[in-house]
């Protein structure tokens, strides 16, 4: 299903003969640095083969790589951070994780939607797909960090809402479109990360925002591939033409002015340096923070309005903005 | 307020030219004269079925007289430069073609029940109603001069979600509408939806669901995933009725459903409420 | 269980001999009008023994009467009603009933707790004890009422909040904290009629109001009797005693300065005319949102607060308002 | 800020007197010194069970040093003239006499971690923490004027409910003390609200359900309904572990079960954060 995988597997065995070799030729004192030199120069090569260009749909993959950083890997590196449970009626949604935190001496309110990195907190997570009672979470604590001014931080990874019978039938549309006012609403800096897989309204529920990152190999997407092709053409196997024409990377939408950074990732993805991506995305964050809070409210809010108001828009005089008529 | 435009004077003195078409239930596989299925407002005269609406023909049922759209020369645009076996721009072009739409909304203003209102209807026979950059601007004009007059807002939706020939910037445009409905709401205006058939995706998860009273015709299916998928996750059917207006009210999603015959009337009273509302808020704040 | 009913049969019973007899004396010519007198007589007595000077306990049973107007009776009296449903989330709660409607001309929000008349309304009903969810819709009904400016009418008849598994698990003591918070911040004029029993924290969810109507021979108690007797003896058979102690009666209640005004019944409750009732209900509703809507939204809260402010209040100067030291 | 009061010294220095008694767990029935249970935090050494504390022990477990105590002159009252077995003044009076407090509830101002707050404390020992006249008014007294210092409050919750023995007055000090909270917290003031074993009844559907935050201790009974309600009105036995503290966090009601050990610290981070975003609030509103 992961053609990286495959590549990645052919990669680490690399790896480790040449670990090996490194080590036979200390233990017994011969010479094999030319061996080695050569599969080092073989290992590189397949590197920047595999990882250099990724396609859409590589990408894809790269984003939901199972050992990718995952929200919690972001929040768990905060200097401090105290979880809130629950959307105080019905349930606390394990796919969403949220509370106070402090990141870098700032307090703030930060909420990340949650993946497994196995298979069994995928279980319990949902595979990162949140319910209803997770988005009223979400509301509940965007809510929060508005009323006491704490600035909200999220963390975005989802295929998308569950889509599941229970889901609907506790209103998930309902869920989804009150958590979209509330980030609007919000009278605090917002600042949203993609660092996995951005789909869909389930994604943007926690997306609208001052200031959208993204990682470079992450993909953020009106519809996962899998589902736009069973959309478009009810053949969900033709998801990765679907992905190449959806223009769901970092890169595409930086271009747009839907995203408003990217931070790069090191060859092969996030998953290859994991502390050193979490680091420097976290930095950036505190960056935007940093010029965010030096403007009022009422400024905040009136860019906020205007920076989605312009996409898309409809101009008389010259073309919408990134829609060619 | 704009003169009565050609349109609605046609199709209000609506003629025999398509009479003799028929039209087949979906639901109880009656055959009906076209022109008898208009007449009844598109509902089926046997099973009392609500068959999806044109806009305009939506238009003439719920306005009083006039109607003034708005953006209607906002231009189709292709951001992504979207072909798969058609081109975008072929598929919009014979979806313009065959509804005679030139996007799956029209907005505009007129009088209700002789409240003056914003009106957003959507159709479904455009593109399934999707919500792309069009939708999602000529809404939200409507919202912004809506609240420039401080009129109340009607918006009907019928929408398969966001438009995945636009990608992002359909996605972009929940996030668009939904500032400009804040706006709106936050001054104070009554906004209400009416769901027909089909609501789903984006466009339930925004304007649909954020509205202060929430109407939905008779069997309409409204929901934020689509059957298909539900049942590709479950690996299951789902039961019948799943997803209707009339599930969704005895799980407490929806205000009311209301007959297509009585939806005129039940929207007129709402309207008279809020209208007074907002008398005795302008009135208020001074003690006598 | 009902020591009001039997007597009432009686009562009926005799009703109908006085009207067998007249139809007798009309009918067959004969004069029966000594032996009708003399029935009349007697049942006036019983009457006035019966009903002259109730009981606390029998006002809870007059308040249960199964033939006492309800909230529907009151709503369905008004200009007109539009009903709107559910808490937007998981389900409509048919013991509340509520939405729009228009009060002799005016505007607003009307809210009722519905018991049924008949055990098949009963149980779909659940005896008007209201689950979060139906709290939950009055909530957001009130709400809606403050932000479009039509005056919040609540109907008050229920023996307390619903105390089933699902209610605990739903968050009861939330819903109805909330429903609390937001009558208290409603910026309209609100009039609350306890028409039948008004008992505890489930009543008092839809009864913070700027102007509190009750019934002559309707309750309103911190606990219903059968559950402070419970509560207090372990033995729920002791309620009539209960009664006597908790100054349930809205006699007592407008002497606490608790409840606003008394609107009278007939001889025997307002079973016994029941359009009456209602009608002069809803004037004098009318009349006291005629005079709160004279009051500017400011003033109005600050009168509010302070209103529940001096219940139970302590001056360090005076003893506090009805409360011995 | 008064001098630290002679109550706080002495429980400070908590000396030998009690620590002959001894007290036995009602979860795994071991016996405790009274002196091992009090150094515990009244926390049972063997099993983990969280005794119900004292508001004056509590209050010394949490504040930093001196605590200023509000309301401790409002008097007890008798307002229906209540008697059953007893007059409601002579079961006032025993309780007083077997608690050593005046009242359900203790009020006041203190620091926790350095940072300025309200804080209200109530007591199980004294007619199961009902809430009556005094106990609704002083927590009015200390919302208000927590609000006039513009500082944040922390409420432990421990109530049967309201008092029966005041009767409608009782039930009228939530909607009071939901006014003052209302108040408090739309001036932009936090509320933690710290739910401890059982908060039931009328103070969980108030003010223990209205804070920002909602914590509460391992095992505490939390719920509106009392258990035995519930069960004579579903007519059978409830499951283990409903309506405990851990049971309501997986429902999603509260945020944090917090272990007393951890208390205090979880405390002074959630002020942390509040201070921090109240000083933000302070900067914020004039462009840079
Ligand atoms: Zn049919
Ligand atoms: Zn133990």
């Amino acid at each position: 299903m992961n053609p990286f995988l495959d590549r990645e597997r052919f990669l680490l065995e690399l790896e480790q003969r040449i670990a090996d070799l490194r080590e036979a030729s200390a233990d017994q004192r011969v010479d094999l640095s030319s061996e080695i030199a050569t599969l080092e120069s073989r290992y590189h090569e397949i590197l920047r083969e595999v990882y250099g260009a990724p396609t859409p749909w590589q990408k894809v993959h790269m984003a939901r790589h199972p050992n990718r950083p995952t929200s919690l890997d972001y929040i768990n590196a905060l200097d401090r951070f105290d979880e809130l449970h629950g959307d105080r009626h019905i349930r606390d949604d394990p796919a969403v994780v949220g509370g106070m935190a402090l990141l870098r001496g700032r307090a703030i309110v930060v909420i990340g939607q949650q993946r497994g990195r196995d298979t069994k907190e995928n279980l319990q997570r949902n595979f990162g797909m949140v319910a209803p009672e997770g988005y009223r979470k979400v509301r509940r604590l965007a809510l929060l960090g508005s009323r006491l001014g704490l600035p909200i931080v999220t963390f975005v990874d989802t295929k998308g809402a569950d889509p599941g019978i229970a889901s609907e039938e506790h209103a998930q549309s309902e869920a989804i479109a009150q958590c979209l006012v509330a980030f609007t609403e919000a009278k605090v800096p917002i600042v949203a990360s993609v660092v996995g897989e951005g789909g869909s309204g389930g994604a943007l529920a926690l997306a609208i925002a001052d200031h959208v990152i993204m990682l470079e190999h992450s993909t953020y997407s009106v519809a996962s591939p899998e589902g736009c092709a069973a959309i478009l053409w009810a053949d969900a196997s033709k998801a990765e033409e679907a992905a190449a024409h959806l223009k769901l990377t970092a890169q595409d939408l930086l271009g747009f002015g839907i995203v408003d950074e990217i931070i790069s990732e090191p060859l092969g993805g996030a998953n290859r340096d994991p502390a050193n991506v979490v680091a420097r995305v976290i930095e950036r964050i505190d960056a935007s923070l940093d010029r965010l809070e030096r403007i009022s409210v009422q400024t905040l809010l009136a860019q906020r309005y205007d920076k989605y108001r312009r996409i898309g828009a409809w101009q008389q005089e010259t073309a919408p903005v990134g829609v060619r008529t | 307020m704009a003169p009565m435009p050609e349109w609605l004077r046609v199709r209000r003195g609506k003629n025999a030219t398509d009479a003799a078409q028929w039209s087949k239930c979906p639901k109880c596989g009656e055959m009906i004269y076209r022109r008898d299925l208009a007449a009844n407002l598109y509902v089926c005269t046997r099973c009392g079925h609500h068959f999806r609406m044109g806009a305009y023909d939506r238009i003439s049922t719920i306005v009083d007289g006039d109607f003034a759209e708005i953006g209607g020369d906002v231009a189709v645009g292709d951001p992504l430069r979207w072909a798969d076996r058609k081109s975008y721009p072929a598929k919009l072009a014979g979806d313009r073609e065959k509804s005679g739409l030139s996007e799956a909304v029209v907005c505009g203003f007129g009088q209700v029940g002789g409240f003056d209102v914003g009106l957003g209807v959507m159709d479904f026979h455009f593109r399934g109603g999707t919500m792309g950059t069009v939708v999602g601007e000529r809404v939200t004009m409507l919202f912004e001069e809506a609240r420039r007059r401080h009129v109340p807002c009607l918006i009907f939706t019928a929408s398969g979600g966001a438009r995945m020939e636009e990608g992002m910037y359909a996605l972009m445009q929940l996030a668009k509408t939904t500032a400009a409905v804040t706006r709106f709401m936050d001054d104070g205006n009554f906004l209400v939806s009416i769901l027909t058939d089909p609501t789903t995706g984006g466009v339930s998860a925004s304007f649909a669901f954020q509205a202060d009273v929430v109407v939905a015709e008779p069997g309409a299916m409204i929901g934020f995933a689509g059957r298909r998928v539900i049942e590709q996750t479950i690996r299951q059917k789902l039961p019948e009725g799943f997803q209707t207006a009339e599930f969704l009210l005895e799980k407490g999603h929806i205000d009311m459903v209301v007959h297509r015959r009585s939806l005129k009337d039940a929207l007129v009273r709402l309207l008279d409420y809020a209208s007074k509302g907002a008398e005795r808020r302008a009135l208020a704040g001074v003690d006598a």
